[in-house]
């Protein structure tokens, strides 16, 4: 009868997210319409633009946060409660953001491959036939890479701010899709490619069909899908509480799937190994700081009145995630693989950061919190292992990159350079001082001992050195063995990939030698708002 | 009446579908088993909006379709380059990545 | 027996005990330093100046003994030039070392026993390194020799001169050094290699009593230095007191070779004799029993000490005797009866305060005579291309007449012929020990039985009899330079006696050692020397009935006694370490080496290992098969929900 | 005190190593390894200017502090009392030393001298800034930093099997580290929730009052590295093993500096901030002490390879410092401060001198060796001299800081020395044998006509000597710095020596 009152969306605080999803659309309209010549670049230019246009946005969002305020109940709910634009989340914006921008460079790389991107010519036309052959020499290039990874960084924009079950399930799908077509893109060793592909998309699907259920017990629970309504419900420790925990756990399924925790960790390797490494380390970096935002959003402001029912459940799996990562990885023989279970360590232990939940009352105003903790490993991580995957690039042979590790053998005589900042981001992830990876693993595990998950450490420090003993062996082989054969060659790249790892090198030494600023910053920003 | 048999029902859809993703081998019908886990929750949904008697769920559900729906696109188009290259549906048949 | 020795000693006591209270060195500072430092110097010029000071090494190292022995005699004056009370005369160089109440003074303490010893030591050193000049003449390394002679006399003067126990353990290890140094000195030989070593390493056995010691008396007294520990000893308990003197006993057994650390001194003889003489017979081995007389404030406060200490010399003196009347090494045999003469002066010492003037006394006479007797054996050795067997000797008395000479006159000393020096001390010895002990006194009479036997055997094998040259050997009367140090200390042997001109070493001694009031004999001393002289007389006539009238075999008989075997192999001193020292330290060793290997390490890389193993173990879980990935993230899912639910219940 | 001069001192070398390692490959020759000796020459003399400028007795001196991780609490913040100079001193003196002597030695290696020097001067300032950090945080930055230059030096130069031994190494010696990381952000836990806020400062951390079963893990943390870091029994066969395939000059920095570390820990943190836990774990750790003197010299009596031997050694003289630390009193920690640097000195002189033995032979391999003496006389006199100084003679350093450690050990209890002193004895079985099996008998025929030691080669160890003698006679003034230190760690935790049983008054009976 009467009229209805629209919908009231900030437009600008999830301006970010708009604009990269917006520029996506553009990308698919361009690889439509632009002629083949043009697609190159403008779908690079679209992104890089669109990405810098979203960053310059959320800046001053996160600039109204007022971050140096003190208050650290910056932030407010949007989008009629859909979304959540406080700090962590546009944090985690900024993060993803620039991380993505690095990717697209990776993505937007052509001197590796003579003159075209690492990706597919044609990925319709099968492996070992005339039409591969042909579509290669015509030097045909899937610019829809762009678009997709555009997609998939919308995705990864809304996961962490998403504030009810119904848009982060949505979120999870958008930065989920198109990561499974970009894995099986990949321009050489076509089969390993799609089987990753295959692989990724099965679980995954699978772990979000878990998500999904979860979603719906935790609604029958709660009565409502928005994170306040079911904080408030689970104050209240009303109604049944068996849907409450089974919802739960099939949630975290899905959440712990996708930050590749064990025991859901096992498509990571396979994955990691068989995608193009540039979309592995838009995965590697990007996907844990989206995924690792929702998490800790929607078990510290949805489920943060019973953390004493799940935080055991997380203690058991962090143990098993860096168990499992640091012991698997020792035996590993292929670069990626083992940066794969490396990957899935330092999940455990962000983890074991993310243990270190407290009440509001009991974190000091701008003090060291679960929170700010996982946020800076997330970022030091990030930029580390982005750069490393960057060099995985660049060592090549006849058959495209080298990965297998006998090949790296000797790469500190072939070009000591290289091999140089590769030891130097290994150091980092091992987590020796003066670099980022021991200003993180100090953060998070100052985080878990506050709440005096004291057991979680003692492992996560051994575990550390376990994991010591692979990076160094990398290292060993680098620096001490001789080259087999003519040994690999280390190829030039282009300004972008340059950018990439210079970027991250860089990231690596400064957070590990003066964190000081982002880790204040991370402190005050560092809370929910419910 | 209670939710409890409509609960149960779509508890044991999801088991099917759970297991079925274990026991076929053929990509497209553990693609499917997975849209059977994802009905069974459509279906759960549905019930606690009734019990609950808010929309939520109801919403909720034509998400899940839709995302169903996408993900059949992308999940079609992966097992059709596979099965291009390998002359095989079969998932058991793309394990050159172990170890 | 023993109980009734403990009676005894503990019978005796009840006067004063002398404490160390040094009064300002004044004029005497400057000899005081110089006597040190002119054989230090020496030492650093002749061992940093390398070949440069090849052609005059030997000339500057002697100079500097015989400055230091000039010093040494104007101390002394200078000392006779005080009274009685002031006879202590201390110097502080500077502070070694201080931490918390603990401060250890670098400083020097000349009294009246520290006097002798520096006549002793310059005196005798200076002789010995004229000696040296000669007999090290063809030596390529004849310089480096005499270098490590100033550093011995350097050493062995800190030793007597400190103030600090933590001084004497300076000297101790540095003279220490030099016997290492020079017991190898022909190191090409890796007999004297090996002695030279185990001399080191027994010493060291001797120098934990001192490191322990020196940690008892801080513990105690709070300090180490000789005036303040002699004050507060009389507060001290008497166990504390034994620990005390036990520890510094066992350093003393150690340094002068007493059981049961006596193996080192007859390997020592791998050294050049000079070496013998002046430190394995003259002035080193004596060191313990200067550490046991210059600790009389720790030892009169504990009988049981004490009575130890006259046991272990006792034991010893007849040791010696035993194994110097079985060795037909000339060299051995004198050693063994260095051993036994200083076990002499040790049952002395243990005798308290009555008999430490004595041990002093027969310490003197006997570094008069023995050194003499070894220079001798060394000029018949030099005559004979350095052959040591006597058994080769023989007749030698018409080939070499100033060595027989000088030789006699030390032999004479050491049997104690009425007269000569060694009648007088070792005659006050029994007569002390038999009237403080009977038993031990017993003892001690038969050892000089026995000692007149050997020390006649040696002569007679050596002087006497029938010639058993090797062929080709032309025995000749050694060079003036070593003859002059011959004849000089033969006439210290013959003339040693006069110290004890009424009683003259007694009074002049008295401010360290103490007064002991007369002890009371059941019979008229002059008797005691009466059976003291008969039972050397026996010991000797035996040795004529044995060694003059019968031929000397050149081989050594095989069927012998058990009490000859016995004697040739040392009592068996160096069966017994390797039975219970060296034997199970090397099984030790080598089980610590391989579970060094096997668990330490082993544990550590085994744990690596099978990290590793796992590792390869989990790896075949990642069979590649989407399904089993997929039953992975179920059972997951499952353990999951059971984790969250079993919490819940708990 | 205007300019930070202890930054200048640590950044001095750093600034050197970065020098050295620019300077371009075509000016080859000796020019590399002048400039990286100049470099430790000039940050020899600095730290002498420092060293004068130190008044004994005063507490942190040459403090510098900044706050650099506020959220974290951690400050850069550089300090010296007595220990950290004397240590300070100690890699100062040896660096230069250790260039000098191992000129040749990089020529073959990895990187080639140039690399070589370029690790040495990174080590020497990375050392320097650990022995100077009064900071926590800063400490166990420098700690774990110096691993990388002395990872490089061994797994570059040296043996066949270099690069196993230096991957064992740093295992070690990262797990150490990582175990203390726990405790260390324990101490942030713990400060972070006192009223202060979180701080990383020692002075600060030494007022906090740490519950006793937190301070008692943490303290476990802490010991656990150190003792690694130290090397002792059973956490030791890393030592040897790196010995064996290092070079000479890397042995020394490793033993004679980097192991240093483990001790200096012990007291700087161990002690002065859990006194309580230190005083619980006291009997267990002088045990493993006295153990490891034991284990250590037998090991090394059993030795058949001379680098090996050696390792084994400061195993046992590390044990006496240990034990010295923990008998806390002024003797057996003064003894035990005084150990490290003399252990430093005398160490280098055994590892530098049987180095040429071993580069001359080609072989470490005790039985290839005998009578060398007579080849090489002045090599054997200095072989002796470092020996004797190792099984210390009275006359020389070492001398006067086992005498205070056993002494304090005594004053702990007559058993504990009483089993210590056998030490003594068995040093002298270890370096005598190896004596008279190198030098002493007939010539071996594989050391026929041996170079005998060269002027470069003398040099290098001739201020050695001359320190190790004169400290000999007259350690007081490096006990004067020390001393104040060692009160200041026994009212930390709150020990004071015990009155001697008898004193004048009673003496008067």
């Amino acid at each position: 009868m009467n009229g209805f009152d629209a919908p009231k969306i900030e437009y600008f605080t999830v301006s970010p997210i708009l604009i990269v999803l917006g520029v996506a659309v553009i990308g698919v309209l361009v690889e439509a319409f632009a002629p083949r010549k043009l697609r190159y670049p403008l779908q690079v230019g679209t992104a890089l633009v669109g990405l810098a246009a979203a960053f310059a946005t959320s800046v001053v969002v996160f600039a109204r946060l007022n971050p140096f305020a003190g208050d650290v109940k910056a932030g407010k709910v949007v989008a009629e409660g859909a979304l959540a634009a406080d700090g962590p989340a546009v944090f985690c914006w900024l993060l993803v953001l620039v991380l993505g921008a690095l990717s697209v460079l990776l993505f937007a790389e052509r001197r590796l491959e003579a003159g075209v991107v690492g990706f597919a010519g044609q990925a319709a036309a099968l492996p070992g036939t005339e039409a591969e052959r042909e579509a290669s020499t015509s030097g045909l290039e899937h610019t829809e890479v762009f678009p997709l990874i555009m997609f998939a960084i919308g995705g990864m924009l809304l996961f962490p701010a998403a504030n009810d079950l119904l848009t982060m399930f949505v979120a999870l799908e958008v930065l989920s899709l198109p990561l499974y077509l970009l894995c099986g893109l990949a321009r050489r060793r076509r089969l390993l490619s799609q089987e990753a592909a295959l692989k990724y998309f099965l679980l995954g699907a699978f772990s979000s069909g878990f998500f999904v259920y979860g979603i719906a017990l935790v609604y029958g629970y709660a009565g409502s899908m928005g994170f306040a309504q079911i904080a408030a419900a689970v104050q209240a420790d009303g109604g049944e509480r068996g849907l409450l925990l089974a919802g739960i756990a099939l949630i975290s399924v899905g959440l712990l799937f996708k930050v590749g925790a064990a025991p859901f960790h096992s498509w990571t390797p396979d994955v990691y190994q068989g995608a193009p490494t540039a979309v592995t380390a838009f995965m590697a970096a990007a996907t844990k700081v989206a995924a690792f935002g929702a998490l800790l959003r929607l078990f510290y402001v949805a489920f943060g009145g019973n953390r004493t029912d799940w935080t055991p459940m997380i203690w058991a799996v962090a143990i098993l995630t860096m168990v499992v990562g640091s012991v698997l990885a020792i035996s590993q023989t292929d670069i990626k693989r083992m940066l794969a279970y490396s990957s899935i360590a330092h999940a455990g232990f962000i983890l074991t950061g993310f243990l270190g939940i407290r009440s509001l009352d009991e974190v000091a105003a701008g003090g060291l919190t679960g929170v700010s903790a996982v946020l800076f490993y997330l970022t030091t991580y990030g930029f580390t292992t982005l750069a490393a995957f960057a060099i995985v690039t660049l060592v090549r042979d006849g058959g495209g990159e080298a990965t297998h590790l006998a090949r790296w053998q000797g790469l500190g005589k072939e070009s000591p350079l290289v091999a140089g900042a590769f030891a130097f981001l290994l150091l980092a992830m091992a987590g020796i001082p003066l670099t980022s990876g021991f200003t993180g693993k100090w953060a998070v595990f100052a985080a878990a001992l506050q709440v005096g998950a004291w057991p979680v450490v003692i492992v996560a420090v051994l575990m550390s050195a376990v994991a010591a003993y692979f990076y160094v062996r990398v290292i060993v082989l680098m620096f001490f063995s001789e080259p087999v054969g003519d040994g690999p060659s280390v190829t030039t790249p282009s300004i972008m990939t340059s950018v990439v790892i210079g970027f991250g090198v860089l990231a690596t030494l400064v957070l590990g030698i003066v964190p000081g600023a982002l880790i204040d910053v991370l402190g005050r920003v560092g809370v929910f708002i419910r | 009446m209670s939710v409890t048999p409509f609960i149960v029902l779509s508890a044991i859809l999801f088991t099917i579908g759970a297991v079925g993703v274990l026991t076929r081998r053929n990509a497209i019908v553990v693609f499917m088993c997975v849209e059977l886990m994802l009905n069974a929750s459509n279906l759960a949904l549905i019930t606690f909006a009734k019990a609950n008697g808010n929309l939520d769920g109801q919403i909720a559900a034509f998400f899940v379709m839709v995302v169903a729906a996408a993900e059949v696109v992308v999940g079609l188009a992966i097992i059709m380059t596979i099965f291009r290259t390998r002359r095989s549906a079969s998932v058991d048949d793309a394990s050159l990545l172990k170890y | 027996m023993i109980s009734t020795a403990i009676d005894v000693l503990a019978a005796e006591g009840g006067h004063s005990i002398p404490l160390v209270e040094p009064t300002s060195a004044g004029s005497l500072a400057l000899p005081l330093v110089l006597v040190i430092a002119l054989p230090a110097v020496g030492a650093a010029i002749l061992l940093l100046g390398g070949r440069r000071t090849d052609a005059w090494g030997h000339l500057l190292g002697t100079a500097a003994v015989v400055g230091s022995f000039v010093c040494s005699l104007w101390l002394f004056l200078g000392l006779l030039g005080r009274g009685e009370e002031e006879r202590q005369l201390g110097l502080d160089l500077w502070t070694w070392f201080a931490t918390g109440r603990w401060e250890v003074k670098l400083g020097l303490l000349y009294d009246p026993l520290s006097a002798l010893f520096l006549l002793l030591i310059t005196g005798v050193g200076a002789l010995i390194h004229v000696y040296s000049i000669g007999y090290m003449e063809h030596d390529v390394r004849r310089r480096r020799f005499f270098g490590y002679l100033n550093l011995f006399v350097a050493a062995m003067l800190v030793l007597v001169l400190s103030s600090d126990y933590v001084g004497v353990f300076l000297g101790w290890e540095g003279v220490g050094l030099a016997s290492y140094l020079l017991i190898g000195f022909w190191q090409h030989k890796p007999s004297a290699a090996a002695a030279s070593k185990k001399a080191f390493v027994i010493n060291r056995v001797g120098d934990i009593g001192l490191s322990l010691g020196v940690g008892l008396m801080l513990v105690t007294f709070g300090t180490t230095s000789f005036d303040e520990v002699s004050a507060l000893t009389s507060g001290a308990s008497a166990g504390v007191m034994t620990a005390i003197g036990l520890l510094l006993l066992l350093a003393a057994c150690g340094k002068s070779a007493q059981f049961p650390l006596q193996s080192w001194l007859l390997d020592a003889m791998e050294g050049p004799t000079p070496v013998s003489a002046l430190i394995h017979a003259a002035t080193m081995v004596t060191a313990g029993v200067y550490l046991i007389v210059r600790s009389q404030f720790v030892f009169e406060y504990s009988d049981t000490a004490r009575l130890a200490v006259a046991v272990i010399g006792t034991i010893t003196l007849l040791m010696g005797a035993w194994i110097g009347c079985a060795k037909d090494d000339i060299k051995k045999t004198l050693a063994g009866s260095t051993m036994s003469q200083i076990g002499y002066m040790v049952l002395a010492s243990g005798l308290g305060v009555a008999g430490y003037a004595f041990a002093i006394f027969h310490l003197l006479t006997h570094g008069a005579f023995k050194a003499n007797m070894f220079l001798g054996a060394g000029s018949v050795m030099h005559g004979t291309d350095d052959d040591v067997d006597m058994r080769h000797y023989g007749a030698l008395q018409k080939a070499m007449p100033v060595t027989f000479l000088t030789f006699a006159m030390g032999y004479l000393a050491i049997i104690g012929f009425p007269g000569f020096s060694g009648f007088w001390s070792k005659d006050k010895i029994i007569e002390t020990a038999l009237a403080e002990s009977p038993v031990l006194g017993v003892c001690a009479l038969l050892g000089a039985g026995v000692t007149g036997f050997y020390m006649t055997r040696l002569m007679l094998m050596t002087f006497f009899g029938p010639k058993r040259w090797e062929p080709g050997v032309h025995p000749h009367e050694s060079p003036k330079v070593m003859t002059f140090p011959l004849v000089a200390l033969a006439a210290l042997s013959v003339l040693g006696g006069l110290l004890l001109l009424n009683d003259w070493i007694v009074t002049f001694l008295a401010p360290v050692t103490g007064e002991a009031e007369e002890h009371h004999l059941p019979v008229p001393p002059i008797l005691i020397s009466a059976l003291v002289v008969l039972v050397v007389a026996l010991g000797v006539a035996l040795a004529f009935v044995l060694f003059g009238r019968r031929e000397v075999p050149r081989e050594a008989p095989t069927e012998v006694s058990f009490l000859t075997r016995a004697g040739r192999n040392e009592l068996y001193g160096n069966e017994v370490n390797d039975t219970l020292v060296v034997g199970p330290g090397k099984q030790l060793t080598a089980g610590l080496a391989t579970f060094d290997r096997a668990v330490v390490d082993g544990g550590a890389m085994g744990t690596a290992a099978s990290i590793g193993g796992l590792s390869q173990a989990l790896r075949r879980a990642q069979n590649g098969f989407v399904r089993s990935y997929a039953l992975s993230l179920l059972a997951g899912a499952a353990l999951v929900l059971l984790a969250l639910v079993v919490v819940n219940l708990a | 005190m205007t300019l930070p001069w202890l930054t200048i001192l640590l950044l001095l070398p750093i600034l050197g190593s970065v020098v050295v390692a620019l300077l371009p490959a075509r000016l080859g020759g000796p020019l590399p390894k002048l400039v990286g000796l100049g470099f430790s020459v000039l940050t020899l003399v600095l730290a002498i200017g420092i060293a004068v400028a130190y008044q004994p007795g005063t507490g942190l001196q040459f403090a510098e502090e900044v706050t650099w991780i506020d959220l974290f609490g951690a400050h850069y913040a550089l300090g010296l009392d007595g220990i950290g100079l004397t240590l300070v001193l100690l890699t100062v003196i040896l660096t230069p030393i250790v260039m000098l002597a191992s000129w040749e030695d990089g020529e073959t290696g990895r990187w080639g001298a140039k690399g070589l020097f370029a690790w040495m001067l990174a080590l020497e300032g990375l050392s320097i800034g650990v022995f100077a950090a009064t900071d926590v945080f800063l400490f166990y930055v420098f700690f774990e930093a110096t691993l990388i230059p002395v990872y490089f030096m061994v797994a570059g130069y040296g043996g066949p099997r270099r690069v196993q031994a230096a991957v064992k190494f740093l295992l070690y010696s990262l797990a150490g580290g990582l175990v203390m990381l726990a405790s260390v952000i324990g101490l942030y836990v713990v400060s972070a929730d006192s009223e202060g806020g979180p701080t990383y400062l020692v002075s600060e951390l030494a007022q906090l009052d740490i519950g006793t079963a937190a301070g008692r893990w943490m303290f476990v943390g802490f010991f656990i590295a150190f003792a690694i870091k130290a090397p002792m029994f059973p956490v030791h066969t890393w030592l040897p093993d790196t010995t064996e395939q290092a070079t000479p000059g890397t042995s020394v920095l490793l033993v004679s500096v980097l192991d240093k570390i483990g001790t200096f820990g012990m007291i700087r943190f161990c002690l002065e901030i859990f006194p309580e836990a230190s005083r619980w774990a006291t009997p267990v750790v002088i045990v493993l002490a006295v153990f490891s003197i034991l284990y250590g010299a037998l090991m090394a009596i059993g030795s058949q390879n001379i680098s090996r031997l050696i390792a084994y050694t400061s195993v046992s003289h590390f044990g006496f410092i240990v034990l010295g630390i923990f008998v806390m009193n002024s003797q057996g920690l003064a003894g035990a401060n005084l150990y490290m640097f003399n252990h430093g000195l005398s160490t280098a002189a055994l590892f530098l001198v049987t180095g040429y033995l071993i580069s001359r032979r080609g072989s470490a391999r005790i039985e290839d060796f005998g009578g060398v003496e007579k080849v090489a006389p002045v090599l054997a006199g200095l072989m002796l001299v470092a020996g004797l100084s190792s099984l210390a003679l009275p006359g020389l350093s070492p001398f006067v800081s086992e005498l205070l450690v056993m002494v304090g050990a005594f004053v702990y209890s007559p058993w504990v020395a009483a089993f210590a002193v056998l030490g003594i004895v068995l040093a002298a079985i270890y370096v005598l044998w190896l004596y008279q099996r190198t030098m002493t008998g007939p010539v071996h025929e594989g050391v026929a006509g041996m170079r005998d030691l060269g002027l470069r080669e003398i040099g290098a160890l001739a201020p050695l000597v001359a320190l190790i003698v004169a400290l000999g006679f007259y350690p007081q003034p490096l006990l004067d710095v020390i001393n104040p230190a060692v009160d200041h760690t026994m009212s930390q935790v709150e020990k004071s020596d015990p009155r001697p049983t008898v004193t004048e008054g009673e003496a008067q009976e």
